[in-house]
Order: structure tokens, then C-alpha cells, then sequence
């Protein structure tokens, strides 16, 4: 099975480690993402506001170029992507579309294209758990992460707006933890896995940010995680990068390692500890790996 | 040739002075078919009457327009007359010439001539009237209410207690209904076991009152007065008449069940009456859970019971009863919770809702009457009640508000903290509707006697922190957000309709609102009616309701009842549609477009009984005479009568220039 | 039927509620947005303030207000309103005119030189709809 | 003789027909009397029981009886003694009106209203706005012209026997 | 066609239908006329060709008593299906009681128009067509129990657009006075022939107002008063109903412009009521019958 797949700007390059490790589980789980030619950046963030179409423009040339790169190379009619933010996006504008032919025809007049917004796309996640299937994952595990207690973070993008996202219930999601569960992992349920890390409000006021990446922690925490498993890059950034900041404010608070669900699932499925990069993690995980008798 | 009567009334001068009476009675004299006409000081006087009656008999008159004041004052008064004279009563018309000429046309010229058309017109209407006969129907003195609960058992009493048979069908196991699980009610705090078990007893021995539980009504026929009811029996494998409630079955059977009753936190048995002043006091055998059912063994209450009452095999009862009225007080559910993750139902034990904590409060509920919060029997210090949980709420629940919420969360405050004095009580609120007597007075209390904490705003989520909850909300008068750390909170969850209630409403032939509470006759005048003649409502079956507005409106809708069974024959003005069955081709708009469904389908049948023809066919008993039907049909096949089409014709030709 | 003459409405609040393609009187004050907003707490106006400012057309105040600057789009707001309004949307319009107006923006130069290095690009793409192209 | 009116104008007074439902705009049209406000002499009420009632040729037939307006006025929605009798009517005028219209009917000259058996004033207003655009109007003449020739003809049809 | 024929023997040979309501070339040249098939040499003469212009759904009212026979089939374009769809749903008429042999249809000819063989088999021009067919978004059927001609993709069409609503449009822009004239014109040449109602499959009544005395809804005379009565009270008797078959339209002598009624009727209705079209389902009760409480009412004081 071959599949689109979107990677977005962070994808390449920061996010690296996420990526390198899902094609490895990819690989490793019989598919294989193909990344589209000459993408464009998705605009990370759908305009809120009513007739701003050109924020549209961006997510839907994604959606055609990986239509048309589908059908070209024979592959998967859907467009995968790892990025929850991509993801959202690129899910909305198809949403906005179906909602309003209007909104679609100004697109469609902008680009030249007669895009029908039936692109599907998929979080890497739903391909595992629809295509893949939990329990072929379970079945493809060479080394069972047990013992970790990994608190599942989805974060605002993969469940908001639920009708426009629709990955899974917002309030009582089980896909991530599914995944979890099938590495051998001992999910641990947390009250803040929807609430927001802060997001982009690092850059003008990283207090804040760290703020709300705090109380993901602590309630993470409090639900007895060793670990937090994120699925985007910025989640990752803000929980993993600003921890040193919440200690000022809240010195009690002990340091805990924030990972990319696909460092997991690519060690369950065997791949080398020494070959999985960690630049991303400002907190080391290996330490707890160790101390798991993970490494 | 007709031989109309004309009589001008004076109204001593209030026709008088700005029309030319005289002219118009002269004038009438020359009308075709008039035979006789006068003017005269007082028509409605009982001379002026006698005179009526007189010249009837005298000019054997076959019609009478008296131009005299509105229809709507004295129409009654004249066709009585008139009746008493041998004259059917539908052969009188007025001319209004008073209210709608004499009194506003100040120029008596103008007021003349207004008077002649008038006169005229109602001559040529008259000319055209049909002799009616009032529609007699027969009264089968005996009511139907459906629901057992404090509606149903207030209207049910108040009919018996005038003597009336009424037949209660109540689809649960015991009278009762939603007020036997509340604790303590407001704005009295008295305790609703108090006052509703014995209702519910004086029910049960009333020799008026049938009860059959366990039952529900799988169809209805007839019309006002003639209703005939399919009533379905459930097994309830005990023998009703021999079971004197020793409670010995439900004591041995091994087979715990969950009890609806107490929301799913007390135990019962597969055979239980669900509290112990269930009326009546006869235990169900719960065939989806009872082992024997199951495996074909066990029997131990058939070996334990004294009376030999159990019976396995028992069958659904199928019971038809005649009864000539029916209140519908079937009550109401709530909404389920499972929509409202951002409240954790479901998720956290210690997020209730209202009838739970109800149960909670209640001496005999499942702590009994202790604030013992469910996941570890820990008395909560600090309990937040949030409001409109559902109610109010376009994008999870409905628009309209649940009414009660704001007094029984109030009350809840109340009943908290007078079980746990040092506790502490937060109600998240969006208005105080609390439009009642003494209703106001008590939500003030609740703030100012018993220290609740009112916040203005909603919550947005809840979810727990170790033994905490953390309830994350807004206060809207000061515009910052809220955040409370509660061991317990109370969802005040929205009334809705009962499951199932369309159906029934269906089966009944009623009509009822897009959330499904049953539709009354008239928003203002006719609250207690439905567009069924000789069906009522009484409860929360038609709206949100407390228990005072329930109680009352089942008063009401039992007054109706009554008034309706005391007649030996029903009445009813003959103003119906008839149709014309050698023209009519079946298209039914006049079924479609009539609000009364008082039109149905009937097929025309050869000597041998095969159908040939199908047509429209209207039940008097039901029509009520607005003439939808005749304006729809396109070949005026079917057509009102006493406004048909030849005499409103009429009456517009009569006014040709 | 047809209520006849409409009362002049603020010039400021008529383009934000153009701009957002919010009907800010759908919005009853339950205050849900604000309860739940993770940024409520350093807001001057929170969402649903913001909301009830637009409808009273308190123009200066909303001017002066910086809440739409701390606002971060997580969309908390909207999925959980009971009248389906989107408060986001409002903020988001408030930002713009505020750029378009030059009243206010996020100074570029301010960014932290690291954070550019090693916060993931999409940080800055979606940031970047607080600063003037 | 319309046409001596016409050229007489003191003698001529519009003639203006009313279908009224007999609970709210009879009731309205009878609370005006009670409360003796007066106003134009020229409108006749026919009672119906509902506006539901009203057959859309009882206008076209009122017409041609040489009605110069029509009025039809009944209960608010809502307020309806049958429930959906108004809301019913409502919809065939909607029909019916534009299917006047677009065949040449003078729509000035019809006119709609809700009036609550409460509403006396509204009923005085209504009725006074009617007779007063009427008069500025005149008579109705197309309908008349047509009675006129087939009065003609008729005469011809006579003579030939 | 030889499909239609086989399917047509087909069924009347296992009797599965007791006649088959089709066309047969006409008598004149560029005519087809309806025709009843009851053997299977019979069937042999049904024909479908842009000359089959008739409704042929007036055989299945009860103005003919072909429905008594037992189950019927007939050859119905996607404009007569529309007229079944409201017989259906005025209980005129039960789906099962009737095989549809649906043909895909690019237009018919106008009523005036005579083909030559060679236009037969080539597209019909624009010009030629029928007015309905300007703006026929079925030419393939909605509804069948077997479908003939290679299936047409329907065009897509702005409702209330083009073709006739054009012409209702200019009615619309002229003056009342110019309207009147207009229309007095066209009904002044009325003879109450009634072949419109004849030809009508949903004027289906057994006693037609028209024989009304008590009162004389119609007056009988052919003059401008009772034929403007009659014509209006016929418009207003189909909207909501008409399906733009334009069989009245077609067949009348005085070549009064019925279309033009009906279709105004129909644009008012899909105006007024929701976009409501006669013909396009059976289930959504006719914009008479029904309403909204939040109907417009801006004509009401």
C-alpha cells in the first residue's frame, strides 16, 4: 500500500525524528507514505474569519497536488499526514467546501482547478488503526514497551472542531490510546489530553505557553505518566522545550519526557534504539527507557 | 318560493339614531321571498321575542334575518326563539347593523344605506340555509387517564370523586410516577413520600378508579364521548389478585439487579416491587434478568410465596375498554448525559445528575438520606450544582428551558446544607427563573439562609484531579473565569419529552411539537385541550412543569372531563363538512389540510362487498367546522355546512352594483 | 413583519461582525467560552466579554482591550458553545482590523533568535497571523 | 350605470367587500362598535368562519360584481381559532396574489391584514387606509367595461330572440 | 427500439401486464399517436422518437379505465414521470400498479414542428424542440422499472431559468394595464372548449367545477368574465400540481398561452415555498396542503 503523504514545513526539518520514525514503522507495517512533489505550505492555521478566501488557497492545492500525484503513480486515493495542524487544516478546508460550493468555485476560480474537495485525508493514526489495523500492529511488535506508562496528549488540532475534524470523540478518544495499548504500553487516562500546550503563543509570550503546557504535565502526572506521547510538533516543542521555565513557577514540578507516539511505535516494532534520533527532546527519554529495561 | 321574515330593531335609539329603521324594514318588503317585515323598539326584549314567535306561526315564515346587533351578542338568543316557535334554528340570520353600522357611521344617510345591504344580504344568505339538526352523540360516561403519576393521579381522583369511573394505565410497575423519587419538594420542603403515597393509596382504594400497571395503550378509535381503547396487559408473572405482598419472593430470590428506581445505585431483585409503597404492592418478575427465564432453574419465589401466586407462563392481557374521555398525562424524561463529555457523566462516579441526588437525599433512597458521594461514600464538603445542562442548548440539547431547574437546584443547595452544615454549595447559573409563589423568596433563601454560592455564568469543563473535581467555569457578571475544586456536582439535566412519546401521540391521533411534548388545543384559551376533541393533557407531557402547575392543570384537564361526561348526549353545532360521495375522487387535500383529522378514507363497496370506490368520509363528531377542506377542494365536492359556496355566493351577488 | 428604521450601528463593531461573519446576538452570556478559554485567566476582556462589548457596541473599550493578542486559536471556545457562536472568529477579526488600522501587531524583532532556530516551523507560519506581512 | 358614477363623483362611493373570520377580525370589527369609533361607511363584511375558509374565486367573483377593493382579514398566526386555518390561507394568497397580479389584476386594490378580535383600532385604520386608496383610485373599471359588453351583447342576443 | 419491443413481448407474453400505453407512428407525417398494446404483434408498432410529444400518463388517470385491466405498463419520459410522481402522490395512482418503461429523451418537438426521416435521426435542434425541453433537467427518467435509449445525462439546469420562465418574466415586467390587455386579448378568443382539461392529467375530477350550477362557479357563455374566471381558477387549481407537460398548452385551439399560467404558478412556488417542485417526489406533501410557520407574510398588514 502506498499513500501520499503531506509532510508540511515543520515535517523535514524539526520534526525530523517524527518522521524518520514513522516511515520506519511504515516500512515495518507493510505500507509505504510517498511524499507529494512540490507541495506547498498549508498555512498552519485556517483563517477564522468569513470571506478571507486566500487562506484557503494553500490547504487546497495540497488537496489537488496529492489527488493528482495519486492518480498519476497508482497510489492510495487519500493524503496522509503526521502533523496534527496539517491535518486540521487540510481536513477544514475540504469541511469549508462541502459546507459552502460558493467558497469552493471563488477557490476553485482562483487556482484554475475544478477541485471537488473529496480529497481524503487521514492522520497517520487512522491509517494504522483502519488500514493497518491495532491488532496486525500488536502482532508486528518485537519488543513490547511494558511497563511505560505513557499519558496519550492529542492536543487541540486532532479534535477541534469535532464535527469539522471528526478523528474521534473529544471528550472520551480511544485511537492513541489504542496504538498504545497495542506496543504493550500501560496508557494512562488524563484529564488535559484535548487542552491546548499553548501553542503558537511561545513566540510572542512563552510564559504563557509554558503556562498551559504546565498544567498538561501536571495533570499528566498526577494520573501517574512517566512519559507524554504527542503526535504534533509544536505540542512536542512547548510541553518539552519550556520545562525548565515552569520550574521557576512551580519548582515541585519533576521533569518528565515528552515523545513522539512514532519514537514508540518504531521501537516496539524493532527499530534500533541507537538509530532513533532524540534532537527533539530537550528532556532526555533514555534514562527512563533504561530505567524501564526499555534500552 | 321562501317566505322570509325581516324584523329591524331599533335597540331603542342605538340603531335608531343613524338608521332610518323604518326605510330599511319598508324597504325589505320588497326583497324576493321576503313576506313579511317590521321594525320594533327591543327585538331581544321578551315581547320583542313573543312577537317572533308570533308572526312565525301567523306567516308560517320558513326564514328570519333580524338586523339588529352582532350575531356574536344575540344569535343564540333569536334562533332559540325562533326554535321554540317551530322555526329550525339554522333558518335565522342577523344583520349586524348595529356594531358594525349604527355605532360607527355617525351620518344616518350612510348608516341607511349600509343597513339595506346588510339586510339584504343576510336575506339572500337565509334564503339559502339549510334546515340543521344539532349533532347528537352518545356519552360513554367513563374516563381513560394515561399515567400514573401525580397528574394522573390527581385527575383521575377528581373525576372519581364525582362519581365518574376512570380507568388508570400506567406503563411502570407502580403509581407514582417521577414526584415518588423526589426527597423533598419545593418551595415547601415537604417530603414528596409524604404527599404522594397517600394519594397514590387513596387512589388504589378508590371503587371509581381502576388501575392497571404494567400496561400501556396500543390503540385508540372512536370520537369524543365514544372512545374505545386497546389496552395491553404485560405478564408480570404473579398473579395480581392473590398476591397479599408479603415481600417473601423478592427476600429469597438470589438474582440482584440493578434498580432503575434509585438511577442504577440501590440493588433490587429480579422480582421486586421497586420501593416498598409501590401501589400496588404486587412484585414483577424481570424476565430479562430472572434466572429461571434464563436456565430454566431456580423457582425459588414460586416455592417461598404462601399463595401460590407465581405463574411463569403468564400472558399479555389484552384489555378493550369503552370510555368517552382521555387525559394524557404520560410526564417526561430527562435528557441522557453521555452527549455532555465536557462534564465527565459517566466518567467520574461523582458527577450526578438531579433525580440522583434526589434519590441520595431521600430518607428512603439508596444512602438512606445521607450525603454519602457514590465512588468512595466520602461526604462531600464542596458540592457545585450546574444549571441548564442541556436546556437552552442549540448545539447538544434544545432550545427551551427545562422550567424546574432553577427551583429544584435551589432546593438541592438547601437539603445539602442541612446534612452537611459545614459544606459547601456552588450553583452555576444562567438566569433565576423563578416565577411563582413564594418561589423568588425561596431561591433567596437558599443564597442568603443557606450560604449557596450563585455564580452567574456556565461551566465549560469538569474533570477530576486526584479526589477532586476540578469544575472549570465562568463568572459572567465579572467577566473572569472560575475554577472550583468539588467533590461532588449535580447536573440539573434537561426535561424533555418521554421516549416514545410521537407514537403514542400517533395511536391517539394528537398532535405534538418538534421536541415531542403534546401539542394543546389553543397556547391561551384552550391549554388543557388537544385538537382531539374529548382528549386532555395534564402534566409534563405538554411542557416543562412543576409539581403545582402539574397538579393544577390535571384538575383542570379532570373539570373538562367531567364537564364533558355529565352530558347524556353530546351536542354540537351541525357546522361540519359533508361530502358529496358520487363526486368525490379520493385526492384527500381535505384529509391533509384538516388540523382536526376529523377526515378519513372510506371505500364505497358493490353488493358483494368489494370496494369500487374510495372517498373522503368526515367524523361530525371531530370536525369542527373551520371550512379548510371546502376552500381546498377543487371541485367543491366537499362543502361546509351553513357557509356553503352557494350562499356565500349569494350573499356577494346580493351585493352587486 | 418588517420592523421599519434601524438604529445607526457602530462603524468599528459593524466591521468586526463583518469581518468575523459572527451575529453577536446569538450569544445569551452563559460564559462557557470564558470558562473554558486556557488563556481566560491574563485576559483583560475574555471571549465572552468580547462578545458582550461587541453587542453593547462599547467600541472604545474593545479598542483599548488586548485579549485578542493573548488569544491563541484553540478553538476551545467555538466547539463548546451551546449557540454555535465563534468567539475565535471574533478575536481573530479584532487582530486584523487592529493590522490593518497598524494600531497594533507583534513586533518581528521581538521574536527570541532560538525559538526561530528550533521551534517547529509551523509555530511561526500559524504565529505569524498575529504580525504584518 | 358605473358609468353615470363614474362621471358623477359626489354620488360615487367605492364599494369595498371584507372576508372576515368570525373570531378575531368579526370580533375586532364588532369591538370597534361597542367602543363607538367610527370610520368609512363603504366597507361590507362577509363572515366566514375562518380565512381558511375563503375560496380565492370569492375575490375574483366579488370583482366582477363590481367590488372596487377587496379586504381579507383574519387572526394572527398563532392566534388562529382552528390552529393552521390562517397559516393555510396565507399560503394560497400567496399563490393567489401573484396569479392576480401577473394576469392583470390591480393589486392596490386588495388588501390583507391580521386583526385581533382586541384590535378595534387596527380594524378602524385598516379599513379607513382601504377606502381612503380607493377613493384616490376611483372606481374599478376593467371588470366594469367587461359587464358592460356582455350587457351589450346580451341586448343584441335579446333582440335576434 | 428493439429492446422496448422485445421488453414490451416479454411482458405481455408472461402476462406480467395487461397492456402496454405507448406510441405507434401517427397516421400524418411527423405525428406519433398514442397506442395500446395488448398482443405481442402489437408490440411490434411501439415506437420512441423525439415525435412521441404526448403525456401519455392521462391513460393511467381515471378519466380512462386502462388502470382496471389490471397492471399497466407504459412508455413515460422523464416530464411524464414527473406527472405519475404527483399522481402517486394525490393517491391517484399506486407505484405497483404500473411498469414504467422509461426512455431517455434529448427533447421533443414543438407543436407546429414537422421533422423530415432525416432530422429523426440526428439531434433535434434548439429551435425545433419542444419549449418544455429548453429547460428539462430528466431526460433520464428518475423513476423506472426499465430503461430505454442510452442513457442521456440529465442537463444541469437553474431551476425557474430559461425557455419558458423568460417569456413568464417578460409577462412579468409589463405594467397591470399592459397585463390586462395582454391577457383579455388571449381570453377573449377562449371557446371553454375545455380541451385543456381534457387533455390534462391532473384535471382527473369526475364532475369538473365547469358542470357546477348551484353555485355557477363558471359562467358558461364564453365570454372575457367567465373565460378570465375559469382559466384563473384552473391556474390556481394546478399550482403546485403542474408539471410543465404542456399538453394544454399544446392542444388548445384558441392558442391561448397556458404555459405561461402554469409556469408563472410553478416559478411562485418554488419562490414562495422552499424551492418546491411539482413532480420531483412523492413523499413531501404539495405546498397547498402544508405550511411553514414562518411563511412569508410581507403582504399582510
Amino acid at each position: 500500500m502506498k499513500i501520499p503523504y503531506y509532510p508540511g514545513c515543520t515535517l523535514n526539518t524539526n520534526a525530523k525524528d517524527l518522521q524518520e520514525c514513522a516511515e520506519f514503522s511504515a516500512e515495518a507495517l507493510g505500507f509505504s507514505m510517498v511524499e507529494m512533489p512540490d507541495w506547498n505550505c498549508c498555512g498552519a492555521s485556517l483563517p477564522l474569519t468569513a470571506n478571507s478566501a486566500m487562506g484557503y488557497a494553500g490547504p487546497t492545492n495540497v488537496l489537488i497536488g496529492a489527488k493528482e500525484e495519486g492518480q498519476k503513480e497508482g497510489l492510495e486515493d487519500k493524503l496522509v499526514t503526521l502533523c496534527a495542524v496539517c491535518y486540521n487544516v487540510l481536513k477544514r478546508t475540504n469541511y469549508a467546501f462541502n459546507k459552502d460550493a460558493a467558497k469552493l468555485d471563488t477557490i476553485n476560480s482562483l487556482l484554475e482547478s475544478d477541485y471537488k474537495g473529496d480529497t481524503n485525508v487521514v492522520h497517520f493514526l487512522e491509517v494504522l488503526r483502519d488500514d493497518i489495523g491495532f491488532d496486525k500492529v500488536k502482532e508486528s511488535v518485537s519488543k513490547e514497551l511494558k511497563g511505560l506508562k505513557v499519558a496519550p496528549y492529542y492536543g487541540c488540532f486532532l479534535l477541534r472542531p469535532h464535527e469539522e475534524v471528526g478523528l474521534d470523540d473529544p471528550y472520551a478518544p480511544t485511537i492513541f490510546e489504542g496504538l498504545l495499548k497495542s506496543l504493550g504500553c500501560e496508557v494512562v487516562d488524563f484529564s488535559h489530553k484535548g487542552e491546548c500546550c499553548g501553542s503558537y503563543s511561545a513566540m510572542s509570550n512563552a510564559e504563557n505557553a509554558a503556562e498551559c503546557s504546565f498544567s498538561v504535565i501536571d495533570a499528566a502526572a498526577a494520573a501517574g505518566a512517566d512519559v507524554i506521547a504527542t503526535t504534533c510538533p509544536l505540542c512536542q516543542y512547548n510541553l518539552d522545550s519550556k520545562q525548565a521555565m515552569m520550574k521557576k513557577n512551580h519548582g515541585d514540578m519533576k521533569e518528565m519526557p515528552i515523545i513522539y507516539f512514532t519514537q514508540l511505535l518504531s521501537m516496539a516494532l524493532g527499530k534500533d534504539i541507537g538509530k532513533i534520533s532524540f534532537k527533539s527532546n530537550s528532556i532526555n527519554p533514555l534514562p527512563l527507557l533504561k530505567e524501564k529495561g526499555l534500552v | 318560493m321562501s317566505r322570509v321574515g325581516v324584523f329591524v330593531c331599533h335597540c331603542g335609539t342605538n340603531i335608531s339614531a343613524t338608521v332610518d329603521v323604518a326605510k330599511v324594514a319598508e324597504e325589505m318588503k320588497n326583497q324576493p321571498g321576503v313576506v313579511y317585515t317590521e321594525d320594533y323598539k327591543f327585538m331581544c326584549s321578551s315581547p320583542g321575542q313573543g312577537k317572533l314567535k308570533e308572526i312565525i306561526d301567523e306567516h308560517k315564515l320558513d326564514s328570519v334575518v333580524i338586523a339588529a346587533c352582532s350575531p356574536h351578542m344575540h344569535e343564540k338568543t333569536f334562533r332559540n326563539a325562533a326554535e321554540a316557535a317551530g322555526l329550525n334554528s339554522f333558518k335565522v340570520e342577523m344583520a349586524n347593523i348595529r356594531e358594525q353600522c349604527s355605532w360607527v357611521h355617525p351620518d344616518k344617510a350612510e348608516g341607511t344605506v349600509k343597513s339595506l345591504d346588510l339586510t339584504k344580504k343576510m336575506i339572500e344568505k337565509v334564503r339559502l340555509n339549510e334546515e340543521l339538526d344539532k349533532i347528537v352523540m352518545p356519552v360513554t360516561k367513563k374516563a381513560l387517564v394515561i399515567g400514573g403519576g401525580i397528574a394522573g393521579i390527581q385527575a383521575a381522583l377528581d373525576i372519581a370523586a364525582a362519581g365518574t369511573e376512570v380507568i388508570i394505565v400506567e406503563k411502570d410497575v407502580t403509581l407514582g410516577g417521577h414526584m415518588i423519587q423526589l426527597s423533598e419538594t419545593f418551595p415547601t420542603l415537604d417530603c414528596s413520600q409524604c404527599i404522594m403515597t397517600p394519594k397514590m393509596v387513596e387512589a388504589s382504594l378508590n371503587p371509581n378508579i381502576t388501575i392497571y400497571t404494567y400496561a400501556e395503550v396500543e390503540a385508540l378509535d372512536g370520537y369524543v364521548g365514544n372512545f374505545r381503547a386497546r389496552i395491553r396487559r404485560k405478564a408480570k408473572s404473579v398473579v395480581e389478585e392473590d398476591c397479599t405482598g408479603c415481600g417473601i419472593c423478592q427476600e429469597k430470590c438470589p438474582k440482584k439487579v440493578d434498580n432503575p428506581f434509585e438511577m442504577g445505585h440501590g440493588k433490587s431483585k429480579a422480582i421486586a416491587v421497586p420501593f416498598p409503597q409501590a401501589v400496588p404492592n404486587v412484585p414483577v418478575i424481570d424476565r430479562d434478568s430472572c434466572i429461571y427465564y434464563k436456565t430454566g432453574k431456580c423457582r425459588i419465589c414460586e416455592k417461598v410465596c404462601g399463595p401460590k401466586c407465581i405463574d411463569f407462563d403468564q400472558q399479555d392481557e389484552i384489555v378493550n375498554v369503552d370510555i368517552g374521555a382521555i387525559v394524557v398525562a404520560t410526564g417526561y424524561d430527562t435528557m441522557p448525559l453521555d452527549r455532555f463529555g465536557e462534564y465527565g457523566y459517566g466518567k467520574y462516579k461523582d458527577v450526578i445528575d438531579g433525580l440522583t441526588f434526589e434519590r441520595m437525599a431521600s430518607a428512603a433512597g439508596f444512602t438512606e438520606g445521607e450525603m454519602k458521594r457514590p465512588s468512595d461514600g466520602k461526604t462531600p464538603e464542596t458540592v457545585v450544582f450546574i444549571q441548564c445542562v442541556g436546556s437552552r442548548d442549540e448545539s447538544k440539547g434544545v432550545s427551551y428551558c427545562s422550567k424546574i431547574c432553577c427551583m429544584y437546584s435551589a432546593k438541592q443547595t438547601m437539603l445539602y446544607k442541612h446534612k452537611v452544615h459545614h459544606g459547601k454549595a456552588h450553583v452555576f447559573y444562567m438566569d433565576i427563573r423563578a416565577g411563582g409563589k413564594n418561589y423568588e423568596e425561596f431561591v433567596r433563601r437558599a443564597i442568603e439562609e443557606d450560604d449557596a454560592n450563585y455564580i452567574r455564568g456556565r461551566v465549560s469543563r469538569v474533570y477530576e484531579k486526584g479526589d477532586k473535581l476540578i469544575v472549570k467555569g465562568a463568572d459572567t457578571l465579572s467577566g473572569r473565569p472560575v475554577t472550583i475544586e468539588a467533590d461532588m456536582v449535580v447536573l440539573a439535566t434537561a426535561m424533555t419529552a418521554r421516549k416514545g412519546a410521537d407514537k403514542l401521540a400517533q395511536t391517539l391521533g394528537i398532535s405534538y411539537d418538534r421536541y415531542n411534548f403534546f401539542s394543546e388545543s389553543h397556547p391561551k384559551l384552550r391549554p388543557v385541550e388537544t385538537n382531539t376533541a374529548g382528549i386532555f393533557l395534564a402534566g409534563a407531557c405538554q411542557a416543562p412543569k412543576d409539581v403545582p402547575e402539574t397538579v393544577a392543570q390535571a384538575s383542570a384537564a379532570a373539570s373538562k372531563v367531567l364537564g364533558l361526561l355529565s352530558q347524556e348526549t353530546l351536542k354540537r353545532e351541525p357546522i361540519t363538512a359533508e361530502v358529496n360521495e358520487a363526486n368525490c375522487i379520493a385526492c384527500f387535500d381535505c384529509l391533509n389540510i384538516c388540523p382536526y383529522g376529523a377526515i378519513t378514507s372510506k371505500g364505497i363497496t358493490d353488493r358483494d362487498g368489494n370496494i369500487i370506490k374510495e372517498v373522503a368520509e368526515v367524523n361530525p363528531g371531530v370536525c369542527q367546522g373551520c371550512g379548510l377542506c371546502n376552500a381546498a377542494c377543487r371541485s367543491k365536492t366537499i362543502e361546509l355546512r351553513g357557509f356553503k359556496d352557494n350562499q356565500i355566493y349569494a350573499e356577494i351577488n346580493s351585493l352587486a352594483v | 413583519m418588517h420592523s421599519g428604521h434601524e438604529a445607526a450601528k457602530d462603524e468599528y463593531i459593524e466591521q468586526i461582525a463583518e469581518l468575523s461573519g459572527e451575529d453577536v446576538s446569538l450569544c445569551y452570556q452563559c460564559g462557557k467560552c470564558t470558562a473554558g478559554c486556557p488563556m481566560a485567566e491574563k485576559m483583560d476582556l475574555p471571549p465572552s466579554m468580547v462578545m458582550r462589548y461587541m453587542q453593547m457596541e462599547h467600541s472604545d473599550e474593545l479598542k483599548k482591550a488586548t485579549s485578542r493578542w493573548d488569544c491563541i486559536g484553540c478553538l476551545v471556545c467555538g466547539s463548546r458553545c451551546p449557540k454555535l457562536c465563534n468567539p475565535a472568529a471574533v478575536m481573530e477579526a479584532l487582530r486584523q482590523e487592529d493590522m490593518r488600522k497598524g494600531t497594533r501587531s507583534e513586533e518581528i524583532e521581538k521574536l527570541p533568535v532560538n525559538f526561530v532556530k528550533n521551534a517547529p516551523q509551523q509555530a511561526l507560519v500559524s504565529g505569524f497571523r498575529k504580525y504584518v506581512p | 350605470m358605473s358609468e353615470e358614477k363614474v362621471e358623477n363623483k359626489e354620488v360615487w362611493t367605492p364599494r369595498i367587500i371584507a372576508y372576515v373570520c368570525n373570531w378575531c377580525t368579526y370580533g375586532g370589527a364588532d369591538l370597534a362598535g361597542t367602543s363607538r369609533k367610527t370610520y368609512d361607511a363603504s366597507v361590507r363584511v362577509i363572515k366566514l368562519p375562518c380565512t381558511g375558509r375563503i375560496d380565492p374565486l370569492f375575490l375574483l367573483k366579488a370583482f366582477e360584481r363590481g367590488a372596487d377593493s377587496i379586504l381579507v382579514s383574519g387572526c394572527h398566526p398563532g392566534d388562529c381559532h382552528y390552529n393552521t386555518g390562517n397559516y393555510h390561507s396565507r399560503r394560497r394568497w400567496t399563490a393567489f396574489r401573484d396569479l392576480l397580479e401577473f394576469s392583470g389584476i390591480d393589486m392596490r386594490r386588495i388588501h390583507f391584514s391580521w386583526i385581533s378580535a382586541a384590535e378595534a383600532v387596527k380594524w378602524v385604520d385598516v379599513v379607513n387606509d382601504v377606502s381612503e386608496k380607493t377613493k384616490e383610485l376611483g372606481p374599478y373599471t376593467e371588470f366594469q367595461r367587461i359587464n358592460e359588453k356582455i350587457k351589450e351583447y346580451d341586448g343584441i342576443f335579446a333582440e335576434q330572440g | 427500439m428493439e429492446s422496448l419491443q422485445s421488453k414490451a413481448k416479454e411482458l405481455i407474453k408472461d402476462a406480467s401486464v395487461a397492456v402496454i400505453i405507448g406510441y405507434a407512428a401517427g397516421t400524418k407525417k411527423g405525428k406519433t399517436k398514442p397506442f395500446f398494446a395488448y398482443s405481442e404483434e402489437d408490440c411490434e408498432k411501439l415506437i420512441f422518437t423525439p415525435e412521441c410529444v404526448n403525456n401519455l400518463t392521462i391513460y393511467l388517470t381515471r378519466k380512462f379505465d386502462f388502470m382496471k385491466k389490471g397492471k399497466v405498463a407504459i412508455v413515460a419520459k422523464g416530464c411524464d414521470i414527473k406527472t405519475i410522481n404527483v399522481l402517486i402522490q394525490e393517491n391517484q395512482l399506486k407505484r405497483d400498479d404500473v411498469v414504467i418503461l422509461g426512455v431517455s429523451c434529448e427533447g421533443v418537438v414543438d407543436k407546429d414542428v414537422i421533422l423530415d426521416r432525416a432530422e429523426l435521426t440526428a439531434d433535434l435542434p434548439e429551435d425545433k424542440k419542444s419549449i418544455k425541453c429548453i429547460t428539462c433537467d430528466v431526460n433520464t427518467p428518475s423513476d423506472f422499472d426499465h430503461l430505454f435509449g442510452e442513457g442521456v445525462e440529465s442537463k444541469a439546469i437553474e431551476p425557474m431559468t430559461g425557455g419558458i420562465y423568460d417569456e413568464v418574466d417578460k409577462v412579468r415586467g409589463m405594467a397591470q394595464g399592459e397585463k390586462w390587455n395582454f391577457w383579455m386579448e388571449h381570453f377573449e378568443r377562449c371557446i371553454k372548449c375545455y380541451a385543456c382539461k381534457k387533455v390534462c392529467p391532473l384535471c382527473y375530477c369526475d364532475v369538473c367545477i365547469t358542470e357546477k350550477n348551484q353555485p355557477q362557479w363558471i359562467e358558461t357563455s364564453a365570454h372575457e368574465r367567465g373565460n378570465y374566471a375559469w382559466n384563473i381558477k384552473r391556474a390556481m387549481d394546478l399550482s403546485g400540481r403542474c408539471t410543465f407537460c404542456g399538453e394544454c398548452d399544446r392542444v388548445c385551439p384558441a392558442e391561448i398561452p397556458l404555459n405561461l399560467l402554469n409556469q408563472e404558478m410553478a416559478k411562485l412556488n418554488y419562490e414562495a415555498f422552499d424551492g418546491y417542485r411539482a413532480g420531483y417526489q412523492t413523499e413531501e406533501k404539495p405546498p397547498f396542503v402544508s405550511f411553514k410557520e414562518d411563511d412569508d407574510e410581507g403582504f399582510i398588514r
